[in-house]
């Protein structure tokens, strides 16, 4: 089902943890879906320095998340604004096809913790507010619904046929 | 390594007595049931004893109210659709309940797409539906209810005794899903006035893909497989006469041993149950603690989530599952445990562990072990079991 | 006494090639292909290896255009059933032939309970639909055409290549029912144009009771087997590994003697049918002389009917069938032999004479022998041909 | 399939064939049904003395005529009008349920020909008028459709439900 890559990911995950005083945090995904995912930064001189995750998923999940801190790291700010859930999901030697799903929160959580950095920065938000959990698909890589393989569009997080419930109870 | 399956409600091994009877089958080249020689006699006469042997099963007055099929689905989606395409004259509701499994949930849905109208009545926080909720959901125009027998998710059985006697009452049909529990525990169609009855024989040591259903005599259904004459002219097809054969040699087996069975799985329950808290905190144990599947162990840790520990026992050579292998695919937190009031994430780190006939106490311990240290891994990664400690470090 | 099979297209013995991968499947203990963890992956790997063979028998582009089911039957109804409501806002129209299988006919009934309209086009003598009656019978609320590949009673081929591209131009869904072709014969869904192809496994000496349907990228149906996840979503239910496996390696084995098979095959008709008029007088054979099935021959004897030639030849040692058994269970005359214009008591004298792999010219002239001996007895007992007889002599 | 009394019955038939001057021909059945049958017979003083008979039909109806023209034989007419289909049956030891139908032929030919003797005595036909085909069931032993199992009416040969067309061709 995962790739060597995947697995290896998996079973030793790169850059677990906490940064105490991170620069940047970015936490997508909820327990509804699935994964969640927190991302923390040390930054310095718009380089990523140090990167660290924490992400409560599935294999994937885990696997996109340590993968996507390899690639982040060292990065510049404006590098690392350009990695791409399709860079991270090809990293890993691919995806399951329901998973893509999961994957799409990797750079997410990155791209957010940017944010978060950079919002600080110009004294938008406090060091600990917390990022809003924000779930958008690229147009180049298509989101399937975890339940049943339906295209996903935009800001869906599962399809509409799959609702949960046939009726109210009596 | 070894590799230990505690996923037995998703895989059983063969017992020998059915890959015997299956491997004779394949080599004795069975001609065609429907033919009009001599090969056909043969094939005829394995069929029908194979059919005498299910309605023993379940006890059935007449092996004419078996009918085989491919696989549990493929009864559920006859029962169902079946009765409802058969009395939509009379009425377009149905009664089911929010934790059946994807074949009566789907072929539901579908029958809503045609019109028909579901009343999908709720559990408790054991998962057992109470029989008056069924009452009280029945209408004038309700013409079939259907309440599954074991929860393949939690092992929760209903009382289906008391929700045939409902239906009866109220003159409507009554189907149950009972591919997990046939062959395991005792059943009896007679005695608890079932009228329709799916069940399958992988889950009784059987074959994979072959099935039955019990359609008691004067309940009409309209095929879902519509050709031939096959199967007293209620499912057409050409027999998959090997796998008909396994599946009458497993419940031959499943008769004979099914009291001892039952006592080996209690024990492993009893054992495992006793076990886990040397092993594991801050965990649930879903399911009703007494009306269950005596072989399975719905197990929620929390603050993980359960494809990575299926994973992670996996690479240690313990198979279990996050729930039945057929609804997976779906990444959702399951409808069965939200169904019993469990959170989201909660719902998310749960694991289904089934034991078989070859499981010891050893396995378990074993397990318990593996299941010990992948959770602690797993946990030093997840933000909520950070948040949790967090708080409790805080009070 | 020997036992020779001439009714393989009721029963054809397993290739040994077929019977081994089935009893390994079943010694290797599979596990549940959709299940999460090792032993499902192997499952999972044979099942998709399966389904690339049954892809390159049919030249389908994708594997994930074939979904595994449990007979011909099945096939033949999720296709024309699955269209049909798939498509229902479309229109409510169907167009199929008078010569059809029971399994598209009663589909079809059934679909005509639930307010779709059927209109069914004739043959010619020979049994062959006309790709411009097709053309003509489609009307704007047309959503499907459900027309055979070979017949299963008298052999015929249709044009289904033109009666595709008629289809094609008119945007109507293509289902052919090629139950009694493929592997028998070359077919090329991409070549052909065809939208959904039902096919079964037996009839190229795989197991029974396992088929398969083809349905072309971007056709949308709706499951017959409504459920879990299986099939890429397709037919829900646990899956027939061991009869897959079975199939598959008889596909493997079709593929590679197809042309040899056709060949031999088509030697033993030819010899069949110069030596049949040296035993018998007075019979037809039907069905289209070229454009037919190799190993198939129907054959009216007059005067006697078939089912009594049948019993007197099985005592004999030949096993034969008046139509293909899986219709049987009905006396009445063929609908198909009445479509090509046969009376009734010609229709009633008819048998299908099908040849096998194994099948000898020796065989045919000692079975030839028997038929007339048998043929001798039962028009000494019957009033037609006595009737026939004064007339001759009265004239 | 079939008792071994049938397959008896079937593979040597009892009095096959034709009565030269018949005092009484009773023909019921015909090709649509499958069956058609023919019983002949030689009456003196209200006995037949012989019988004979020939059927186009499938085996069910061979050993039906064979066994019904040795229960005949030797009868008085008054006797011979009592044996009913369900006799036949009987002396068969059994008949598939889907070959009852074809069963009910047997008496039924037979009743006809007695009833042919009778005319004839009476002046009502001429030796050589057929009968009239005419299928009947008894009440006591159901009939069933050939095709269905659908139990039958009286005077149906098919149930409804089964009549051949879909719909007139295009
Ligand atoms: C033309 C045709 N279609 C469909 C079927 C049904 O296939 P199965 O018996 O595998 O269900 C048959 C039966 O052999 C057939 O000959
Ligand atoms: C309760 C229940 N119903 C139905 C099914 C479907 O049975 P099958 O997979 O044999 O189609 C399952 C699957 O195991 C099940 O657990
Ligand atoms: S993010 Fe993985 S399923 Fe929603
Ligand atoms: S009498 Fe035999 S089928 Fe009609």
């Amino acid at each position: 089902m995962y790739s060597k890559t995947v697995m290896d990911h998996f079973k030793k995950p790169r850059n677990v943890g906490e940064i105490e005083k991170a620069d940047g945090i970015g936490q997508i995904g909820n327990p509804v879906c699935g994964d969640m995912m927190t991302i923390y930064l040390d930054i310095e001189d718009d380089v990523i320095k140090d990167i660290k995750f924490q992400t409560f998923g599935c294999g994937a999940a885990i696997a996109v998340s340590s993968m996507l801190t390899e690639l982040a790291k060292g990065k510049t700010l404006e590098e690392a604004k350009k990695i791409t859930n399709k860079d991270v999901a090809k990293a890993l030697d691919g995806l399951p096809k329901n998973k893509l799903h999961c994957s799409n929160l990797g750079a997410d959580a990155l791209h957010a913790a940017i944010k978060n950095y950079e919002d600080r920065k110009a004294g938008k938000v406090m060091p600990d507010d917390n990022q809003e959990d924000k779930h958008e698909h690229d147009h180049d890589e298509k989101c399937y619904c975890p339940y049943c393989d339906a295209e996903l569009g935009d800001g869906q997080t599962f399809c509409k046929s799959c609702s949960l419930s046939e009726e109210e109870p009596a | 390594m070894g590799y230990y399956n505690l996923d037995h409600i998703n895989f059983k091994h063969l017992v020998p007595e059915a890959s015997q009877a299956m491997i004779d089958a394949i080599k004795a080249e069975y001609g065609n049931p429907s033919s009009q020689h001599q090969k056909g006699d043969e094939a005829r006469e394995v069929l029908e004893k194979s059919r005498e042997t299910m309605a023993r099963l379940i006890n059935a007055k007449d092996p004419r109210e078996i009918v085989f099929t491919s696989c549990g689905t493929e009864s559920v989606n006859m029962a169902v659709k079946g009765l409802a395409w058969a009395r939509q004259d009379k009425g377009k509701h149905i009664v089911t309940c929010n934790t059946e499994h994807n074949a009566v949930i789907r072929s539901l849905r579908r029958l809503k797409q045609l019109g028909f109208q579901v009343t999908s009545v709720p559990v408790d926080k054991y998962g057992v539906v109470n029989p008056q909720t069924v009452k009280r959901a029945i209408r004038e125009s309700t013409i079939l209810v259907s309440i599954m027998h074991a929860n393949n998710e939690i092992g929760t059985l209903h009382p289906i005794g008391e929700i045939a006697a409902v239906c009866r009452e109220a003159g409507v049909a009554y189907h149950c899903d009972a591919v997990d529990s046939v062959g395991t525990l005792p059943i009896d169609v007679e005695g608890l006035g079932i009228d329709l009855l799916s069940f399958a024989s992988n889950p009784f040591y059987g074959p994979k893909g072959v099935g039955a259903l019990y359609i008691r005599r004067g309940i009409g259904l309209w095929n879902l497989l519509d050709g031939g004459a096959q199967e007293n002219r209620k499912r057409a097809g050409t027999e998959n006469l090997v796998g008909i054969v396994g599946m009458a040699a497993a419940a031959e087996v499943a008769m004979r041993d099914m009291e001892k069975r039952i006592e080996h799985y209690k024990s492993l329950r009893r054992h495992f149950l006793a076990e886990l808290p040397k092993y594991l905190e801050d965990y649930l144990i879903n399911g009703h603690p007494e009306q269950c599947l005596p072989n399975h162990i719905s197990l929620s840790v929390r603050h993980v989530e359960g494809e990575s520990i299926v994973l992670m026992l996996d690479e240690q050579g313990f198979a279990v599952s996050t729930r039945s292998a057929c609804a997976s695919g779906s990444l959702r937190a399951s409808h069965v445990l939200l169904s019993t009031g469990l959170s989201f994430a909660d719902a998310q780190g749960t694991l289904v562990i089934s034991f078989g006939v070859d499981t010891t106490t050893q396995i378990i311990d074993k397990f318990l072990a593996a299941l010990e240290e992948s959770v602690k891994t797993l946990r030093a990664i997840s933000p909520l079991y950070a948040a949790a400690q967090k708080e409790k470090a805080g009070k």
